[in-house]
């Protein structure tokens, strides 16, 4: 199959489906003549003209703003925020609008929009290009979040995110963009709420996502050395997450590793462990781990911000320590 | 332009109405028929029908808190609006929202949206859909001087004044916020809406207690809006006899302040008044449309009244398209 | 002791506090003259001028760029923020500012400020009014979160904060207002991070905060009719929680239940289950259950929101499995 | 008002500087010692200069993300400033911050934070605590005209102007966002600063490369805030050479455009011509301070290569006050 880019399929995700619904349209900083500040948006404009890739000034409230009426009033609408840090500053546009919405009109009503932002640290950016918001709209009812891993992944997921009447905040890792994979041309999607097994194994489950499935996949390479056979399940969308998938592999395995890059401390993966505990408690043979960012800020100086970030290491030691539980 | 008859029968009967509207549900608030809080838009009801009158169906309408006028007004089934305030089964939004989330799609009727300022910037997603397919319909949002404040404000105006979008801000200037006054809070020139200069968004501002001047200048906004001429900020000058909410003491202002209002500005006297002494109606005729309106008022009083509480369960609809929530 | 309602003895912390330390001011909507739109800060302007006690526009934003300039300039500014669902406003600045000032500059300034917000359902004020943010700022290094459930601890907690260093976000939830309790007169602190056992028992712990706590009591004193002795922990503060108080009441009890009035899913109190598992897994005789609001908006009806809020007959359920497991 | 020799010689030099370090920093970057990326001034240096030889060390500085200048200036020891942005132990913010985030409570330049827009409101807190102590320190804040996009911006103005606050708002319009044209994303009268006229702020229109009128109008604006009349906006018409970041070929902007800009209106050159022609200075002097600049540029860079990278667990340290962070 064809290779392309993990920015370049959402390029083509995003083509693909403006050249199917002309219900869509993209809307956000830069995203127009300059193609966004990470290029994914590059070609659009040209093809579908000012009315549907529309540059804004730098107003973060009016980018969800214009998507939440424009998809009230029947439009499906991508925004761009630039970096997810940014998104506190629509904060009140996502969770008390977007998410509400259907609810407000009391079903009569969709809001069928996408927000595309850039998460993640590793780039040396420092403390507000770096962060990966999942926790802080996870208690918020309404909200899809999606956060593939691959290229492939990446096309059909925001197909996917497109045509769904949810709000969906669709996650790229800033450090998986040039990442190459195997894409179909045509379009597809990869259905929303379903995690994927990425590697198999019977002694401990690691559940994680985007970037982190690589360093889990790189740590159960290792492992399955030392006879330790992990599995690894990418979630792919945070929420709905894909319950059935982990209880399977919990019902085999009975030992968890969370990973993910945010702080410790109100972490994203909190939910899937209460889940666990909730209505799988009976098969764990150790405590369900998790391994996190640091309860820091993310630094600068590379020196920092890699120990901010989960290391191999770092995983390797408490697969070791629930193993021998 | 003189207005016709017909128009200003409407005026009229739709600042009565929106009166003893507000005046019935302070009085059902304050006997514990409804629940939560009530912004009521008492001695503002030119504002909102003199704007009301100048939309279609099809346009779309961002109320504000103090807008049960303009729910009334927007084609939906009245006593459904009343309803939703009762916290009924029957309300338009299913008892889910209350005073403060009145909605309906049918009509356009797009909510208001309890955090201030929010809608200036949904607002334009509306009107920029409108743009996008070609339509003629407007977009008509309601804000009041305090809500000014935010900063959605800014990127709103800016935004929608460089789009051109069809867009006319209804600045309910009543004076107050909750306890502080407009200047007091506020920097601006002359009048709030001066500041539309900023984004080359022409302002006009207008006695809010005349509604044929209300009218007027709405229908002039909405004109240019729908010939794709961009936004129009309306000021209207008025003022909230009642507190902050059904209940507020309102001790911050002055009594003789608010007496004034009630007693010489009243634009529904005012109004009356006018078609009397203009010969176009008569006392009579004037009187009868005083009781149509209170006739209207008990049929909505008693559907609401009479309607069902929702099921504990209807709380759970409706949370996500084609996902089921969990309940108790 | 003399009893004082919890806005009483919230407003009499704000006055000692401001008499103490002329650094320390009150900023927000309708503070001033008209002391509140729930009336807590009542008289402070009379007493300690328009210098001290400030009026803005509806500008959130501002409320805490000015707390946040002020705080890093050496003042002490405690902000109110009229209904904590109004703080998606001001998130950034509390997120992204707030947090990260002391990081920022490397430890040369510090960010002490409150923000007071007003949380909690039961009012029927529908999902713009009745939200309750705790899980939105748990993953943020940075804040420190206080939610007292009784007059005498908002008045200790309240100085506590004012007094802290640390960006403080203090929850008042609406209902309690008007409860009335003992409070001492003089100024006194509770410790922050410190949590209380409002009622002891050997069965099962539940672990709750603010309103919560009061239905938490009437199901134990209920229970302990039938033989069940509940244990039941106040957390008080729920950033930094109270991890000692917890691990010894789990010690006793084996069993535990989380109750929070938010939505379910990423509850905050997902992250005291998931530090007990951690760390007190062998001891665990049950799963972790979590007691919450449904992961639905609040609705407006009382019908609707009575159904959105816990129970007490769902916490007897739960106390009931858990203790049988 | 004629501005003496050494005042001359000091803004001819600190431009020298800030292009010298702009310079160095740029091959730096492209050489690999500079993680991340870096926002360059090159070509607005008489912004930076001219506003920063008119405040006091005890004045607040809110830079923005192109302001390394405004840092090198403001009294921080400037190799620690380089040392930042090299990921050095000894920058001035410990390596935690880079290029972005340079702070000094020292000589309080009170740091940019990389949400654009967020120190339009935060400015107002110290500007507020200097009125609160009754200092006469003024807080001077840097903002592209891209920024002016966001919603803080009316929020701050709004508030700065009716509390007369003793605020500069150093509007520094250099014509792009990234690759947006200042007029293609707002809608403003004549200049993009006339929308301080809504909030009673006055504001002046300045020709940004020419240090000189900077200078002067920045020191108007000082002396109004000090003698508390309140908050002034300097719109500094400007353009940067470089692309957005170091590194962006801009490819959004015509060539000729960056041509005229470099050839005909280099801040740097038009005050060495103008010392020059009006014999204030020899064309040795001004030679002299060129030499001089290089070498203090070398030292700083000395300093940044030589400096230890921060260890690890330095990451922890100052979270929380009083309180410990978990490690590794
Ligand atoms: C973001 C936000 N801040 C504060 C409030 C609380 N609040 C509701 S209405 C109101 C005053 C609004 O004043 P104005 O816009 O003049 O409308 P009026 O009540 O006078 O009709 C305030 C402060 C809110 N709902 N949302
Ligand atoms: C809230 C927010 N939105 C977007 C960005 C990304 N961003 C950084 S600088 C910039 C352009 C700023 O333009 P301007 O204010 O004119 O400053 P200039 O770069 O021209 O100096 C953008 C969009 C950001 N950092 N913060
Ligand atoms: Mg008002
Ligand atoms: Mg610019």
């Amino acid at each position: 199959m064809r290779k392309l880019s993990f920015g370049r399929a959402i390029n083509e995700a995003l083509d693909q489906e403006m050249g199917r619904d002309d219900k869509v349209f993209v809307i956000g900083e830069d995203v127009a003549q300059m193609g966004g500040d990470f290029g994914v948006t590059q070609g659009l404009w040209k093809k579908y003209g000012e009315k549907r890739v529309k540059n804004t000034p730098l107003s973060e409230a009016a980018i969800l703003g214009i998507a939440n009426g424009a998809a009230m009033a029947g439009l499906r609408p991508v925004a761009e925020i630039m970096f997810a840090d940014f998104i506190t500053e629509c904060y009140d546009q996502l969770v008390n609008n977007s998410a509400k919405v259907h609810f407000m009109f009391n079903g009569t009503v969709t809001c069928p929009l996408v927000v595309r932002t850039v998460n993640g640290a590793g780039f040396h950016a420092a403390y507000h290009h770096s962060q990966t918001p999942e926790a802080w709209f996870l208690n918020v009812p309404g909200l899809y979040m999606v956060a593939p891993s691959t290229p492939y992944e990446a096309k059909g997921l925001l197909i996917a995110s497109i045509r769904n009447d949810n709000p969906v905040i669709f996650l790229e890792h800033k450090l998986l963009y040039d990442m190459e994979g195997e894409v179909s041309e045509e379009p597809y999607t990869v259905e929303i709420g379903k995690a994927k097994v990425k590697k198999e194994g019977k002694d401990a489950t690691i559940i994680t996502s985007q970037r982190m499935v690589y360093l889990a996949l790189e740590v159960a390479e290792e492992l399955s050395k030392e006879g330790i056979q992990l599995e690894v399940i990418d979630l792919r969308t945070l929420f709905p997450f894909d319950k059935d998938t982990i209880f399977d592999s919990i019902a085999k395995t009975g030992r968890v590793i969370l990973i993910n890059e945010a702080p410790k401390t109100g972490n994203y993966v909190n939910e899937i462990s209460q889940t666990i505990n909730e209505e799988m408690f009976e098969f764990l043979k150790a405590p369900i781990k998790r391994i996190t960012g640091l309860d820091t800020p993310t630094a600068f100086a590379p020196k920092l911000e890699n120990y901010y970030l989960p290391g191999k290491k770092d995983i390797i030691e408490e697969v070791k320590e629930i193993v021998e539980y | 332009m003189n207005l016709s008859k017909r128009v200003l029968k409407e005026l009229y009967y739709n600042m009565v109405l929106i009166r003893d509207f507000e005046d019935m549900v302070d009085k059902y608030a304050k006997k514990g028929y409804i629940p939560g809080f009530i912004h009521l838009s008492t001695g503002q009801e030119a504002c909102q029908a003199g704007v009301m009158l100048t939309l279609k169906e099809t346009d779309y309408k961002f109320p504000d808190h103090r807008s049960h006028g303009v729910c009334l007004l927007s084609g939906t089934p009245k006593e459904r609006v009343l309803a939703e305030i009762f916290a009924k089964k029957t309300g338009i939004s299913g008892g889910r929202g209350g005073s403060m989330h009145i909605l309906d799609i049918k009509c356009r009727n797009m909510g208001f949206n309890a955090i201030q300022g929010a809608n200036m910037v949904t607002c334009l997603g509306t009107a920029f859909a409108s743009q996008y397919n070609n339509t003629q319909d407007v977009t008509a949002v309601f804000c009041g001087d305090g809500t000014i404040g935010r900063g959605e404000v800014h990127e709103g105006m800016n935004i929608a004044a460089k789009w051109k979008l069809p867009i006319i801000y209804v600045l309910v200037n009543n004076e107050y916020a909750i306890s502080t006054r407009v200047e007091s809070v506020h920097s601006y020139p002359k009048n709030l809406s001066d500041r539309a200069w900023g984004y080359c968004i022409p302002n006009e501002v207008i006695d809010g207690n005349d509604v044929i001047a209300v009218y007027k200048a709405s229908a002039k906004a909405v004109k240019r809006a729908r010939d794709g001429e961009g936004p129009t900020v309306l000021e209207l000058l008025t003022y909230r006899w009642q507190g902050m909410f059904s209940g507020d003491p309102a001790a911050y202002r002055p009594k003789d302040e608010v007496k004034i209002w009630k007693e010489k500005r009243c634009p529904i006297k005012r109004l009356r008044e006018k078609m009397i002494s203009d010969k176009i109606f008569s006392a009579e005729e004037v009187d009868e449309l005083n009781k149509q309106s209170l006739e209207e008022i008990e049929g909505m009083l008693k559907y609401a009244i009479e309607s069902p509480e929702p099921e504990p369960q209807d709380a759970l609809k409706y949370i996500y398209a084609g996902k089921e929530v969990e309940g108790r």
